[in-house]
């Protein structure tokens, strides 16, 4: 899929490809309408076509029955209809009598199909070759829950949904700007999903708003489903094994970020937002860092760093020295270490890939499970895989606490999408400490090391604030300093508008008892 | 696109290539037989019998080590002697301690040192020691107290360092005293004693001439040597002074008791000390040393709150310490070995000297070395 | 009269905190070891010679407490500056520092010796004082009002430990105190002499006095404590005599600490290593107010920042203790500060009190 | 070829990364063993040879910067062209190139030896090479701001090793030190001269140089970054001289690795295996940066395409290391590039000058 980014051909007039060609207008006569239509949907079976016999003219509904809410086209417009008075009505006349807010004179069959499908209801008049659109979409969305990937025990408790005009509101309900920005887009020749980009005018970086723009509307392809697909599509490299544009499923943390200087992306029917730029070090940072105090903030986040390299390099170092560089191996440990491993008949290597594939397969069918059949997986984890294979010699236990505690640091990082890497990191690294001991360990380093100072993100550096430094931001990465100190948006954003607020507070140091 | 696709192939040809032909051999830890004692002992005019002690890790096993021995004419030849009779393969990666007979000490063992350092496995931190008698037989006794020779010798050793009782033996140790100018080895000297042999000590320590064994020590000696050559921490040490020193504020009753002289036990030493070269033609070192400890035992009854009685006593304890200190010296002259590095004080403090081993042992012999103490009891305990 | 540095509004404290800021000045490192000296000279009368003690300290307290009276709101080196002119006066504040500094230095150092002998003999001394010195500096550095806190605090968890002293209860032979009044009046008196330096501390209200928020009650708080710390004086002593036997108590260098050694709780065994590690809340309100003391009369006398001060007085408390190797050498500082602190804590507020009142006597003339 | 280089503007980097670009481009394989070569001159004052190499590095960074100042933003390429002409200027720069390719081949090929002696005595030296030679085409594809952000990152994960040199310093006997000054002017300056293996690699000024975004910075970050160096070499020589005796040094040929062998932490023994293993961090950015000149040099005198050298290079590298198999011819490459780098890194410098300011003077004059 990858390589659609790279076609960024001119694709201008492709709507028109849609209709028949011959009719770009509506036709005034009724028959010929229903005609038009029918033959362009291919006689779906839940388009409905209603006529009403009005003295004057004939007037003919269409709406499709399963995009719209049935109560607004009864109550709203047909009791309307029924009542008008008028002889014989203009399409003002009508627009003024409905109690509709989003309604719209047009001429254009195009436009006519293309909003059917957006559940609006069209209101064909006999003999006018204009016709009134009615916004009378309604579906079920669901309600706006928790956060189910980004749940948080502190700070606020939702989510976006699958409804793109909600999750905007969401946005738009933490910032009250008239600066935030939404700009529509559309993609996929087919699903012809709303897109809408996000971003904060005079913060953000307008260079980036172009870059980010252009990515989108270039895409040339036929569908569209999640912005999962979608972030896969327009970010910079998208053969890493790194995420370069971070999701997420919370509206304040997009609203935070917007405040940085950073652009979101909605995409309809989807509950997560595209936020970007993103470096690093913040797929290891969560909202909740924000609002609990700062050196909790900063001994968690110090936590989840070494928690991810526990779970890249552990396993790697007990395989590399078991297999290769036993004289590593302290006196106290060596005796433990070799007794449990007295009846494996494995190699390390093996014994823990066998064991770290046993963990991603307890992982994956915990996910797809139900969740009352769920449970059970503990039980099989834990004392099948665990006590079992200890005793049948399969695997030490001293291997089962490495491996347990490496899979648990992988779930520390609290962005999903980093913790997937993480965890796949680890195999080839696994695989590299088997064949090459610690020059392997290492070597797998130097390469993920060249890899990631080789990313961007937005054609952002991905590895700032490290490399290269930026003081301010490094005060908000692996640890996080009183808010004091976060006067200034973030370097990376190249925000345009720089500032927060004054810092500058007259804080003399008084003598004591003074 | 089709490049990325041929590149993805070819990086994969050439990693599966690299995994199936280039996959360094595999030393797995419970495929090894990992030595941790290894004691050597001369056989006949040329051979060495080797005595491999190996941890044991099957836990069906009945003992926690196994013991292989065999002759060769160099170590690493008893090594591979000892894999023909193995399961595993014999490493030292883990070796901890290497024994030699004072038999075979006493001809020089820098050959079979030199292999050890020349080999990356085995690590500086392993422990040389000399046995009293034939290092095979102290390896091969089973001793009813302790399963595991191997780490029970390991942790003796290192215990007694730690605790400032005996002067490190590593192998970075000797090899570094083994090729300075003017340092001699020490190392600890060990013993089989009590019934049937089922006990193991640490009964002095073992004085070299560059790598020959020239001489032992008892322990009691060791403290001086260490006190000259390192500094304290932390030590202890039990002392005597005479009785006339406190025989002033003695109660009739004890001073009843004659002649004995008193003995003091201090602890948590510390020191440091001072050399000075007076002369260097006919060379004069005169050492001043510092100590600080406490006073945890006294053989008498002596009322400690009185200052002068303290201050009595610091001044007996640097007499003996002096006395003492000498009389060490004075032996250790006479071996012409120089364990404290009073060549190095030498070769550092004469410019151009061009000193040779040979140079200093020809000095040395007749060298006036001075020792002076000056001791401070810091505190006294919980009552006076 | 009208003083120079009238301490704001936010910075007073009420007036009955100055119990407790007494008792925490007058009980540190000195209750751990006075029974021996007393016990030498008083035997097992000793307790009388504490009473005593009491008694004078009573006396002394009152003629502070009437000297600062006559000044609205003046600490020590004010009335100094004022009684005795600017020479002579700062000169005797610098000594008055130097006093206080001495004491601090002194408590610090013994209570690391206490640790050394009992816990850690292998810790070098300045690892110890100079993370008990962090924590005082922190503690100086936020103001007399937070050091009063500190004083309530360690009084509150401390006072518990009063209580395992009950488990001494059964051990004790009430013999050991009868026959009454055995000893004669004089080494009743030598005994409340070498009582004194161990009780010191009271002083304090010299430099306290004008942060208290109703200063009348002032006598009467500080009264009540000094009574306070002389009943515990008195009832450690009393038990000590009946627990230990004499030669014992002569014997032992740390006697209260040695009466710990009995207390066995379900689960715990050898009670002292608590309470030694739990001193340090003990001897923590001494530091804080000897330090702050001392820096309040750099401020007063050279005008220098106290903060800087602060740094300055722990580096050279520090270097002291650092000084100070063996347990001699504390025991000579100790006596030697014993006996500086019998005239400039006992006589001297008499003769100040009465240049006081001879000075004021002279402007209030001066004025009509 | 244009003389001047105007690199585009998102490749230019920070001047103050140039002090880890020096920095990295100057640790590198020498440090693991330099004691042993110095310590055969100049004995246990080989420490004052350490500060005189460390000073002369700093006069030569200062003529090299002097020279590329005299023409605003150029490489050594762009002076060569335009002191010799273009022919001389060309063999001058394959000269120069030949050079660089040489500096990465030792330290590839010695870390290869290090990792063969100390860790996999049976693997192959060819799969090293293979492993290594990838990462630093990898590397080198991904272009100057990648290998300079490798600097950088690789010091962070390297400099704390020095802290670990606590643990030899316990066992230190400083008497070892003394008498200073024993050894004479002469072996002193002998010793230094014997440092420049180890001390070589900030010649890479020379192409950096117009890839910096503040130029009139670079030489305070040179010097700051020669100091650091020198001041690590410093410390690394005087702990080794305290922990060891004489002979001990001039029989061991990785001295620093040795010495941490002496480290012993709760969780790990033998930290030198650990050591060895980091170590490729610190050698990286020296193949890196080294093969980056070269290839950059292709693409300047002979417009070849950068990544075609690359390629070309790599095959080079490879082949010879391969060739190299035995220590003693090991020892007799590192000798033979000892002397010609001296003259290179440390005499060519001020001849170009001197010509360079030259030509520069008669231009104006005329």
């Amino acid at each position: 899929m990858f390589f659609f980014r790279k076609k960024r051909g001119v694709s201008q007039n492709k709507q028109s490809s849609e209709s028949s060609p011959d009719l770009k207008y509506i036709p005034s006569s009724k028959k010929e309408m229903e005609m038009v239509i029918k033959s362009v949907l291919q006689d779906d079976t839940d388009l409905v076509i209603k006529s009403l016999q009005h003295p004057g003219k004939e007037l003919t509904l269409f709406y499709f029955s399963t995009l719209t809410d049935r109560k607004i086209i009864q109550k709203s417009i047909l009791s309307v209809l029924q009542n008008l008075q008028a002889p014989s009505p203009s399409l003002e006349e009508i627009e003024a009598s409905l109690p509709i807010g989003e309604v719209q004179v047009t001429e254009s069959l195009d436009q006519v199909i293309q909003t059917l499908h957006n559940g609006w209801t069209l209101l064909h008049i006999e003999g006018k070759t204009n016709a009134l659109l009615i916004n009378t979409f309604g579906m079920k969305e669901r309600g706006l829950t928790t956060p189910e990937n980004e749940s948080h025990v502190f700070g606020p408790q939702v989510s976006f949904n699958e409804s793109l005009a909600t999750n905007t509101g969401l946005i738009r309900k933490y910032i009250a700007s008239p600066k935030l920005h939404n700009e529509n887009l559309e993609v996929g020749k087919i699903t012809r999903t709303k897109v809408s980009m996000l971003y904060i005018e005079g913060v953000a970086s307008e260079q980036n708003v172009n870059t980010l723009r252009q990515r989108i509307t270039e895409l040339e392809l036929d569908q569209l489903i999640d912005s999962s697909m979608l972030v896969q599509l327009i970010e910079d490299n998208s053969m890493s094994v790194f995420p370069q544009m971070m999701l997420t499923e919370r509206p304040d943390r997009v609203s935070a970020f917007l405040l940085e200087g950073k652009l979101a992306v909605l995409v309809d029917g989807s509950p997560y937002a595209i936020v970007c730029p993103s470096t690093f070090i913040e797929f290891f940072q969560t909202s909740e860092d924000y609002y609990v105090r700062w050196n909790m903030a900063t001994f968690v986040r110090m936590l989840r760093m070494i928690a991810m390299f526990l779970s890249i390099f552990f396993t790697p170092v007990y395989v590399a020295s078991l297999t290769f560089h036993y004289e590593v191996i302290p006196s106290a440990l060596l005796v433990p270490l070799a007794q449990s491993r007295a009846k494996v008949p494995f190699p390390p290597l093996f014994e823990a890939l066998l064991l770290e594939l046993i963990i991603e397969f307890l992982r994956e069918a915990g996910a797809r499970l139900p969740t009352k059949v769920g449970q059970t997986m503990g039980i099989v984890g834990g004392i099948v895989i665990g006590q079992a294979a200890v005793q049948a010699g399969f695997t030490s236990n001293i291997l089962i606490i490495i491996v347990a505690l490496g899979a648990l640091s992988s779930f520390t990082t609290p962005s999903y999408m980093m913790g997937t890497t993480i965890r796949i990191i680890r195999f080839p690294m696994i695989l590299l400490a088997g064949i090459w001991g610690g020059f392997g360990i290492m070597f797998g380093f130097c390469f993920l090391l060249i890899h990631l100072l080789r990313q961007s993100s937005l054609g952002s550096p991905y590895l700032e604030p490290f490399y290269p430094i930026r003081l301010r931001d490094l005060q908000n990465s692996v640890v996080r300093m009183p808010f004091p100190f976060f006067s200034k948006r973030m370097v990376l954003t190249r925000a345009e508008d720089k500032g927060k607020f004054n810092a500058k507070r007259a804080k003399q140091k008084k003598d004591i008892d003074e | 696109m089709k490049r990325r696709i041929g590149a993805a192939g070819l990086s994969l040809f050439i990693s599966a290539t690299l995994v199936i032909t280039g996959c360094a051999q595999q030393k797995i830890l419970d495929k090894m037989g990992l030595s941790v004692v290894i004691g050597y002992d001369r056989v006949d005019k040329d051979r060495l019998l080797g005595t491999n002690v190996l941890h044991q890790f099957d836990p069906m096993a009945s003992e926690s080590v196994q013991i292989v021995a065999s002759t060769a004419y160099t170590s690493k030849g008893t090594r591979d002697k000892s894999n023909l009779e193995m399961a595993k393969k014999a490493v030292s990666g883990q070796l901890r301690v290497t024994l030699y007979s004072e038999q075979l000490a006493k001809e020089g063992i820098i050959n079979l040192v030199d292999t050890l350092a020349r080999d990356p496995t085995i690590g500086a931190r392993v422990f040389l020691a000399i046995s009293k008698g034939r290092a095979h037989d102290i390896l091969k006794h089973r001793y009813p107290e302790f399963g595991n020779i191997g780490t029970y010798m390991y942790q003796t050793i290192s215990q007694n360092i730690e605790g400032e009782s005996m002067i490190s033996p590593t192998l970075h140790d000797f090899m570094h005293d083994y090729s300075s100018v003017g340092r001699d080895t020490i190392l600890p000297y060990l013993e089989q004693r009590g019934k049937e042999g089922n006990e193991l000590v640490i009964s002095g320590a073992a004085l070299f001439q560059q790598d020959r064994m020239v001489g032992v020590i008892p322990t009691k000696e060791v403290f001086y040597v260490k006190l000259l050559r390192d500094r304290f921490q932390a030590g202890s040490i039990e002392i005597s002074i005479p009785r006339e020193v406190l025989g002033k504020y003695m109660k009739v009753s004890q001073k009843k008791r004659g002649n004995d002289p008193i003995f003091l036990v201090l602890d948590t030493l510390s020191s440091s000390s001072t050399f000075k070269l007076v002369d260097k033609n006919r060379p004069q070192i005169n050492t001043e040393i510092k100590i600080t400890g406490r006073l945890q035992e006294v053989s008498e009854v002596v009322d400690l709150s009185k200052p002068e009685i303290i201050h009595k006593i610091e001044k007996a304890i640097s007499q003996a310490m002096m006395n003492e200190g000498n009389k060490v010296i004075a032996k250790l002259q006479k071996l012409e070995t120089d364990p404290i590095g009073f060549g190095e004080i030498y070769r550092s403090s004469v410019r151009h000297s061009n000193l040779t081993r040979d140079k200093w042992y020809e000095m040395y012999r007749d060298a006036k070395l001075n020792l002076k103490v000056e001791m401070t009891l810091v505190r006294t305990g919980v009552i006076e | 009269m009208k003083s120079i540095g009238k301490p704001g509004e936010h910075q007073v404290f009420s007036t009955f905190f100055l119990f407790w800021v007494i008792i925490e000045s007058q009980i540190g490192m000195g209750i751990l070891q006075f029974q021996r000296k007393v016990v030498q000279v008083a035997h097992h009368d000793a307790w009388i010679s504490v009473l005593i003690t009491g008694g004078v300290i009573h006396v002394v307290v009152w003629f502070m407490i009437r000297t600062l009276a006559k000044y609205e709101s003046a600490d020590l080196y004010e009335i100094h500056q004022h009684a005795l002119g600017k020479w002579i006066g700062n000169l005797l504040s610098i000594l008055y520092m130097a006093y206080l500094l001495l004491l601090g230095t002194l408590v610090l150092r013994s209570y690391i010796e206490v640790v050394q002998t009992w816990l850690f003999p292998e810790i070098p001394t300045w690892l110890l004082s100079s993370s008990v010195l962090l924590l005082t500096v922190y503690g100086v550095l936020g103001g007399i009002r937070i050091i009063v806190g500190v004083c309530i605090l360690s009084y509150l968890f401390s006072i518990a430990l009063l209580f395992f002293l009950a488990y001494n209860l059964p051990y004790a032979d009430w013999r050991s105190l009868s026959p009454v009044m055995e000893a004669n009046f004089q080494e009743l008196i030598i005994g409340a002499k070498q009582m004194a330096f161990t009780v010191v501390g009271f002083e304090i209200i010299y430099f306290v006095y004008p942060y208290l928020k109703e200063k009348k009650k002032a006598g009467r708080y500080t009264q009540m404590g000094v009574l306070y710390t002389t009943l515990i004086y008195c009832l450690v002593l009393v038990l000590s005599i009946a627990f230990f036997s004499e030669g014992q108590i002569k014997k032992t260098v740390w006697p209260s600490l040695s009466l710990f050694k009995i207390v066995q709780i379900p689960f715990l065994e050898r009670f002292e290593y608590v309470t030694v590690s739990l001193w340090l809340l003990v001897i923590v309100p001494n530091l804080l107010l000897y330090l702050w003391a001392a820096t309040r009369g750099m401020k007063k006398v050279f005008h220098w920042n106290q903060r800087r001060s602060v740094y300055l007085s722990a580096a050279l408390v520090l270097a002291i203790c650092l000084l100070l190797k063996t347990n001699l050498q504390i025991k000579f500082l100790g006596e030697w500060a014993g006996q500086l602190s019998l005239y400039l804590v006992f006589v001297y507020p008499v003769i100040l009190y009465f240049i006081v009142l001879i000075r004021t006597r002279k402007q209030r003339k001066e004025v009509k | 070829m244009e003389i001047t280089v105007k690199p585009k503007a998102n490749l230019l980097f920070s001047s103050y990364l140039l002090l880890f670009v020096i920095v990295g481009n100057q640790v590198g394989i020498g440090v693991m063993g330099f004691q042993r070569i110095i310590f055969r001159e100049a004995g246990h004052d080989s420490w004052i040879s350490v500060i005189i190499a460390g000073i002369s590095t700093h006069l030569v960074a200062w003529v090299m910067l002097k020279t590329l100042d005299l023409y605003g933003s150029t490489d050594l390429y762009g002076i060569h062209e335009d002191v010799y002409g273009k022919w001389l200027g060309r063999i001058f720069s394959s000269l120069y190139i030949a050079f660089l390719l040489m500096g990465a081949l030792i330290v590839l090929r010695n870390y290869i030896e290090v990792v063969q002696t100390w860790m996999f005595p049976d693997a192959p030296a060819w799969l090293f090479a293979v492993l290594l030679l990838f990462l630093m085409v990898y590397g080198v594809s991904g272009g100057i701001r990648v290998i300079v952000g490798f600097c950088f990152l690789s010091l962070f994960f390297t400099i704390w090793m020095l802290l670990l040199l606590i643990y030899p310093y316990q066992y230190a006997e400083w008497i070892y030190l003394s008498p200073v000054m024993e050894a004479s002017m002469i072996q002193l300056l002998k010793g230094a001269k014997e440092m420049t293996l180890t001390i070589v690699g900030f010649e890479i000024l020379y192409f950096i140089f117009p890839f910096l975004k503040e130029k009139e910075k670079a030489g305070r970050y040179t010097h700051l970054g020669l100091l650091l160096t020198t001041c690590c070499y410093l410390l690394i020589m005087i702990v080794s001289t305290i922990y060891y005796s004489e002979d001990q040094i001039l029989q061991a040929i990785w001295t620093t690795f040795m010495m941490f062998n002496v480290i012993q932490l709760p969780f790990l023994e033998r930290f030198e295996f650990v050591g060895i293993s980091l170590w490729i961090l610190a050698i990286m950015p020296n193949l890196l940066l080294y093969t980056w000149a070269a290839t950059r040099g292709m693409k300047r005198i002979f417009q070849w395409k950068q990544k075609h050298a690359l390629y070309l290079f790599t095959i080079v590298l490879f082949g010879v290391s391969i060739f190299l198999n035995t220590r003693l011819k090991i020892n007799a490459l590192n000798d033979f590039s000892g002397k010609f780098s001296f003259y290179i890194v440390y005499v060519y410098p001020f001849i170009l000058f001197i010509i360079a300011w030259f030509r520069k003077w008669l231009k104006r004059k005329i």
